[in-house]
């Protein structure tokens, strides 16, 4: 077990996988980068530096640079999954859906069951998410829930450097195609992670911190967000669970059920925006779902229904924080039934 | 009152504003059709014929076919907009934004916003929505939560002839990028509606029929699906109330509360895929702002978790119907906590 | 050219180049938010274009957009304060350096979306040919961007819909870390025009004389024609893709000669000097005068007020609800 | 894609919800048996024909349901009959013709005198007294400018624009002179007409009228005029009745209809600074004393909108009806005494 973080837990991953099965590709704008150029081979190893190294191990066929398209590289990506290769395609960043949604949203994730189960789509789309980076309103969205209204997509929001590891393998080797979210904030994030490769198996919350008082469900940044309001909570003496569902399609419904049916109590938090988000999706499930357990109104925290802003104060004030968690959860500990 | 198709009274409303306001153009893939061809300049009028007539009366430099070409056509309406026209798009399938989705949703829902307001985006892109004729996968999609999901855009789902009137008047006026989703199976449907022109407000949702035991929300065609089940459940002595928000965003969730404080029930009917969806947005406000007055859980009922089938028989079981719409009302009237 | 043109051209060439190169020292001390995609060296390609532009021309930038900005005639201190993220710039915060826009001088953001820009300039164009105005759109589009099916596309409705486009690829020899020539087949933008029936020109971009003689004559035929064209511009840039990019895709030495070889500004100099256009003392005026406006609004804007933060809320919609 | 198919949409199209009038205000004004509903006969969507059967109430909820049942059988039977016979008089529709231009609607039921609505509303605001007084009069409801199915274009909005209209309209139906009826704003327009017309008008009744040297409430009118959404329009409506529970969905529903359509807006604000506020500093006396035709007055005691004269300022030709439990709509609140008193002037007036 070593400390890295979560940028080479990413790395380790691709990297053994590629060695494990050769059908593996990476597919992307500068994965490698210096193409064409006259400098290094390995310049940039994707904008955020995950893939470095790969194209000087595995070589330019399976480390593959591409001009600026993404839609080609969806559509290229989705006809090698589906006739034997293991593609991970990098869409640099999620506001990228834009330009290739078509290739993800009406060919990859519609491919088998327009088949008639003749396809198989084993194709991971690593892509980062997420504000905090002054990025402003085209590079900052947290975009996960539109692919998780998609049947045909599974969702990963990694939290931290171990999940991340054993989530990416585990997304490699599925035989669907899955959107794979890297919260850019996180990349620098150190945790303890084997050297060797492992699954984490879709579906399956992990429950961070358990606590009788209130449940906390969190998503990717937003875990590291509610854990510190839970330990400014707790000493308050209101302790709170934390989930983090690390696959948000599929969801562990019945872990948060679960925990509701103990605490009564719900706040879901998200960075994605706020209508016919996440926090919105689990909430309502929760009301459908654990409507007997709950003592208080099931609280939302996101960002409020506006673009990204680029000024720093401003995109400070947009996304949410432990402070508003605890404001939420202290609200829904006034209120009751 | 001259009775009139839903087709109809969008062609007179097309008429009508384009009449008004010479800044109002048309843009769209055989809108017209016919040009470039030997025969009819007006073959067409839209592939469901909702704009024929219109290049007769107005040209070809308001009314414009276009090459298949969504990105193009689509960004090209963004710039117009905010060089002073007021295009109405038709994108033909809502299924096709996905070939332009960067326009629709990083372009002309962020433009105002990211340019401090400095340029509005007056524009409306008029789409047909929904399932039912056995257009499969690709074309029968009901996309409104991923239009509601993203601040900037209005989003539009009428439910009759005079209400699509009045709100295509209301989008056409409006300033901002709005999405009017028109349901296929709802085109032929008649009803009175005026002549004159007129604007129904955005936000301001339409109580269809009062009752006191359940509030059952419902958009688009499930408007009529949710009314065949109320008339049958008010044989059995359950009254439901009926509401149609006309617009998803903005949300009219004032009325919604109010009808849930006095049924204390909810069930909320949408045609869509179960996840990060409009129900579930529905959902998660009332069980935020309306806990206290829920006495059962609140139920969803929409399509599954899969893309929609093309055979008839699968179609049929896919959409939510008054079966299933009963079943759940019942549910939650039966309800014991 | 007449001289005073000149002067502005020169002006807004070396306007660009102190505010970029100071950019590039304030980044490095942490002083600015987000990313920055500077400029250096292609100053003559966005001045040559808008010499040749006229009041109610529009220009549609990209991500490398304070040149773009500034050549169009955008204000140099709002463009530091919004590129600060502070409450007076061009829009108030809510942009920063990748969005920036000004509708007063009819420059249209700055779009992170590459190749965007070129169908929104379609729109542009078709309300212009609309109203009967006589305007001209001219999207910016990188070259790497030129490989976005969207700007073929655009290429394509423009040239179906006779819009008075003139499509300018600043081929700066690089996508991010991939370099042009692999990335473009066959090599040549301009090549492209052909095959959507409109003519297409290449020059070289470090030459602001050959840029707007360039120009000139396509946005003059848009203009009398309303139909399309192309123009390519090559010039390399001097910095990386955003500012913090190690550049090791780049040859050995490779900067060094561009700054020597390539840079815009001495080729200009030397060029209205040794025609007698214009003298050393009239550039040495404008030298100072840049040179003292750069010190103070980056003096300035270090101090500016930052937005309110009730302003998240604001123009999300302009007719709210 | 589809070239030129139709989408199959038949099996789910609907029928239109019921029409408000029939369903919401007889039950809520007409019923006046006090008695529980026991069974629901009619269900919203089904359109029903004006005397056609709701529901059945009964003094007990616990009356046996299967002589509800016989009830209902029997009831349906006879209703079938009737309508059957009265055939096409119930079919009567609305006709707009080109008066000056200008196109005006009006319906036109049996033989006699005429009616004039109020501001705001259109000739449906005669539904409970057209049909009734039709029995024995040719009787015109119509609607006046920027009402109802009439053109939504004023040039000032006057009254002597609002009358001269009127006066072209029964010129071009073949109406040379008349009963005249008018509630609110259309009450002021008959003062007008009967003003510059005199010889035309063979009597005046007026119903909670404006034009008849009062004032009409501003909050009121500013609020009518400035609400387009049902939350801001509901409390004005309200202060229409005696009764505000009488206001109900289809009706607000209704009115929002009317006031969206394009011009109205600016119309009825032309008219209320024109016409109704131009004209409240006057006097009873001053206004109504000038007519010498038979003239009666009803006025509700609750009336919120329009002040009731006082009966001692009133000039001696007028007769005064004061009816209780009744707002500013004395003809849908009380519509069977608003049609006895209509019938006893016009006929007295006649014989």
């Amino acid at each position: 077990m070593t400390t890295v973080s979560m940028r080479e837990a990413l790395n380790q991953a691709m990297h053994a996988e590629m060695r494990r099965d050769e059908r593996v590709i990476l597919i992307g704008e500068d994965v490698a980068g210096g193409l064409g150029g006259t400098g290094e081979d390995d310049a940039m190893g994707g904008v955020f530096g995950v893939s470095q190294g790969l194209v000087g191990e595995f070589g330019r066929e399976r480390v593959i640079d591409t001009p600026i398209t993404e839609s080609a590289i969806m559509g290229m990506a989705a006809g090698a999954a589906m006739t034997g290769m293991r593609p991970i395609a990098e869409l640099m960043f999620i506001d990228f859906m834009g330009v290739c949604f078509d290739l993800l949203f009406n060919q990859a994730a519609k491919f088998r069951y327009m088949f008639g189960g003749k396809a198989v789509t084993p194709l991971v789309v690593r892509t980062t998410i997420g504000a905090g980076f002054r990025a402003a309103a085209q590079h900052s969205q947290s975009l996960h829930a539109i692919f998780t209204h998609i049947p045909g997509l599974k969702v990963v929001v990694p939290s931290n450097a171990y999940d991340a590891k054993g989530l990416l393998i585990e997304a490699i080797r599925d035989d669907d195609p899955v959107i794979f979210c890297e919260h850019k904030v996180l990349y620098d994030t150190v945790g303890d992670v084997p050297e060797e490769s492992y699954r984490i198996p879709f579906g399956e919350a992990n429950i961070v911190r358990s606590g009788g008082d209130v449940t906390i469900v969190a998503l990717a940044r937003m875990v590291n967000f509610a854990v510190k309001a839970a330990a400014t909570l707790a000493e308050k003496g209101i302790e709170c669970t934390v989930i983090d569902p690390r696959t948000i399609s599929p969801l562990d419904l019945d872990t948060i059920v679960d925990s509701v049916e103990e605490t009564g109590r719900l706040v879901v938090v998200d960075e994605g925006y706020p209508r016919c988000g996440l926090a919105s999706d689990i909430a309502s499930e929760v009301a459908e779902h654990a409507f007997g357990a709950l003592k208080a109104p099931i609280k939302k925290v996101t960002p409020p229904h506006t673009p990204v802003p680029f000024s720093p104060v401003l995109e400070d004030a947009y996304i949410p924080n432990d402070d508003d968690i605890v404001e939420a959860v202290q609200a829904t500990l006034a209120a009751g039934r | 009152m001259p009775l009139k198709t839903f087709r109809q009274a969008i062609n007179d409303t097309l008429v009508q504003e384009m009449q008004r306001d010479v800044r109002v153009i048309l843009i769209g893939e055989d809108i017209a059709g016919g040009t470039g061809c030997e025969g009819d300049g007006d073959a067409w009028g839209g592939p469901l014929g909702v704009t024929k007539g219109l290049i007769s009366e107005f040209g070809p430099d308001r009314v414009l076919d276009t090459p298949i070409s969504e990105a193009a056509f689509m960004g090209a309406a963004v710039g117009a907009a905010m060089n002073g026209l007021r295009p109405v798009v038709d994108l033909m399938f809502n299924d096709f934004v996905s070939v332009c989705f960067d326009q629709v949703c990083n372009q002309a829902a962020k433009c105002h916003y990211m340019y401090g307001g400095q340029n509005s985006v007056p524009m409306t892109i008029r789409a047909n929505t929904g399932a039912g004729i056995s257009t499969a996968a690709q074309h029968s999609q009901s996309l409104h939560p991923v239009f509601s999901f993203f601040p900037g855009l209005k989003v539009v789902v009428p439910t009759s002839p005079y209400e699509a009137k009045g709100l295509l008047t209301t989008a056409i006026r409006d300033d901002d990028p709005v999405i009017f989703l028109e349901t296929k199976l709802l085109y032929d449907m008649e009803e009175d509606v005026p002549d004159e022109s007129y604007e129904i407000p955005f936000g301001e949702a339409n109580i269809l029929r009062e009752g006191g035991d359940v509030t059952i929300v419902a958009v688009g065609r499930m408007v009529h699906v949710a009314t065949e089940a109320s008339a049958a459940l008010a044989r059995k002595g359950i009254e439901c109330e009926i509401i149609d928000p006309r617009t998803t965003s903005p949300l009219d969730t004032e009325t919604i509360l109010e009808s849930v404080e006095e049924t204390g029930r909810l069930v909320i009917v949408d045609e869509t895929t179960p996840r990060c969806n409009f129900a579930t947005d529905v959902s998660a406000m009332v069980a935020q702002e309306g806990f206290a007055f829920l006495k059962a859980p609140i139920r969803m009922v929409t399509a599954p978790h899969t893309p929609i089938p093309f055979a008839p028989n699968l179609e049929q079981l896919y959409m939510p119907d008054p079966a299933k719409v009963s079943a759940a009302v019942q549910q939650v009237v039966g309800y014991q906590g | 050219m007449e001289k005073s043109k000149l002067l502005t051209a020169y002006r807004k060439m070396r306007t660009i180049r102190d505010f970029e190169e100071r950019m590039h020292v304030e980044f490095a001390t942490g002083g600015v938010p987000g990313f920055v995609h500077l400029y250096v060296g292609q100053e003559a390609c966005a001045v040559g274009v808008c010499s040749q532009l006229e009041g109610n021309d529009t220009l549609l930038g990209t991500h490398r957009g304070h040149g773009h900005a500034l050549a169009k005639g955008v204000d140099a201190r709002r463009l530091l304060f919004e590129i600060f993220g502070r409450a007076e710039g061009l829009c108030g915060g809510n942009a920063g350096s990748c969005h920036v826009h000004d509708s007063s001088v009819r420059y249209i953001g700055a779009n992170s979306g590459v190749g965007s820009g070129a169908a929104i300039a379609c729109g542009v164009a078709l309300a212009a040919k609309t109203r009967s105005d006589g305007a001209v759109a001219v999207p910016l589009i990188g070259e790497g961007a030129a490989n976005q099916g969207v700007v073929l596309e655009a290429m394509n409705l423009a040239s179906v819909w006779k819009l008075p486009v003139v499509f300018v690829f600043e081929n700066n020899g690089y996508a991010e870390a991939t370099g042009s020539d692999w990335a473009i087949a066959g090599g040549e933008l301009w090549g492209r025009a052909a095959a959507f029936d409109m003519p297409g020109v290449a020059v070289e971009g470090h030459d602001f004389f050959a840029v707007s003689e360039a120009a000139a004559e396509l946005i003059d035929r848009a203009r009398k024609e309303s139909r399309p064209a192309v123009l390519e511009l090559r010039q390399k840039r001097f910095y990386g893709h955003f500012e913090g990019d190690a550049q090791t895709y780049r040859g050995d030495g490779e900067v060094d000669y561009l700054r020597s070889e390539r840079d815009c500004l001495t080729i200009f100099t030397d060029r209205v000097i040794a025609e007698d256009w214009l003298t050393k003392e009239e550039l040495a005026v404008i030298d100072e005068e840049v040179t003292t406006l750069i010190a103070d609004i980056y003096e300035e804007v270090k101090e500016a007020a930052l937005p309110a933060e009730s302003r998240l809320f604001d123009n999300v919609y302009a007719s709210p609800y | 894609m589809l070239p030129g198919s139709k989408a199959r949409a038949s099996r789910f199209l609907l029928v239109r919800i019921v029409e408000v009038e029939t369903e919401k205000i007889v039950n809520a004004v007409e019923a006046d048996t006090a008695g529980i509903l026991v069974r629901r006969v009619a269900e919203e969507g089904d359109t029903i024909v004006v005397g056609g059967l709701l529901g059945v109430m009964a003094e007990r909820a616990e009356i046996a349901d299967d002589s509800v049942d016989v009830f209902v059988a029997e009831y349906q039977e006879h209703f079938k009959s009737v309508a059957a016979e009265e055939g096409t008089e119930r079919s009567a529709e609305p006709v707009d013709i080109e008066v000056g231009g200008r196109k005006m609607r009006y319906l036109e039921l049996g033989s006699g005198e005429k009616t004039i609505d109020g501001m705001g509303g259109d000739l449906n605001g005669w539904m409970f007294n057209q049909p009734a007084l039709a029995e024995h009069y040719r009787v015109l409801a119509l609607d006046l400018l920027a009402h109802g199915g009439s053109v939504k274009e004023l040039e000032t909005g006057s009254l002597e624009e609002l009358a001269a209209a009127v006066l072209v309209l029964l010129d071009a139906v073949g109406v040379d002179e008349a009963h005249f009826v008018g509630h609110s704003l259309g009450g002021a327009v008959t003062v007008q007409l009967a003003a510059e017309a005199g010889d035309r008008v063979n009597s005046v009744t007026l119903i909670g009228s404006a034009g008849a040297g009062t004032p009409v409430s501003r909050s009121y009118i500013d609020g009518f005029i400035g609400a387009n959404r049902r939350k801001d329009l509901k409390p004005i409506l309200k202060q229409l009745f005696a009764d505000p529970e009488l206001v109900n969905r289809d009706m607000i529903n209704d009115v929002l209809k009317a006031k969206r359509l394009d011009g109205v807006e600016v119309c009825w604000r032309k008219i209320a600074d024109a016409s109704i506020f131009s004209v409240e500093d006057l006097t009873p006396e001053a206004v109504l004393g000038k007519l010498s035709m038979p003239l009666q007055i009803i006025w509700g005691k609750e009336d919120r909108v329009a002040t009731r004269p006082e009966e001692r300022s009133m000039p001696e030709n007028v007769v005064m009806h004061v009816l209780d439990d009744v707002g500013h709509m004395p003809q849908l609140e009380a519509a069977g005494v608003v049609n006895d008193l209509i019938k006893t002037l016009v006929d007295g007036g006649n014989s």
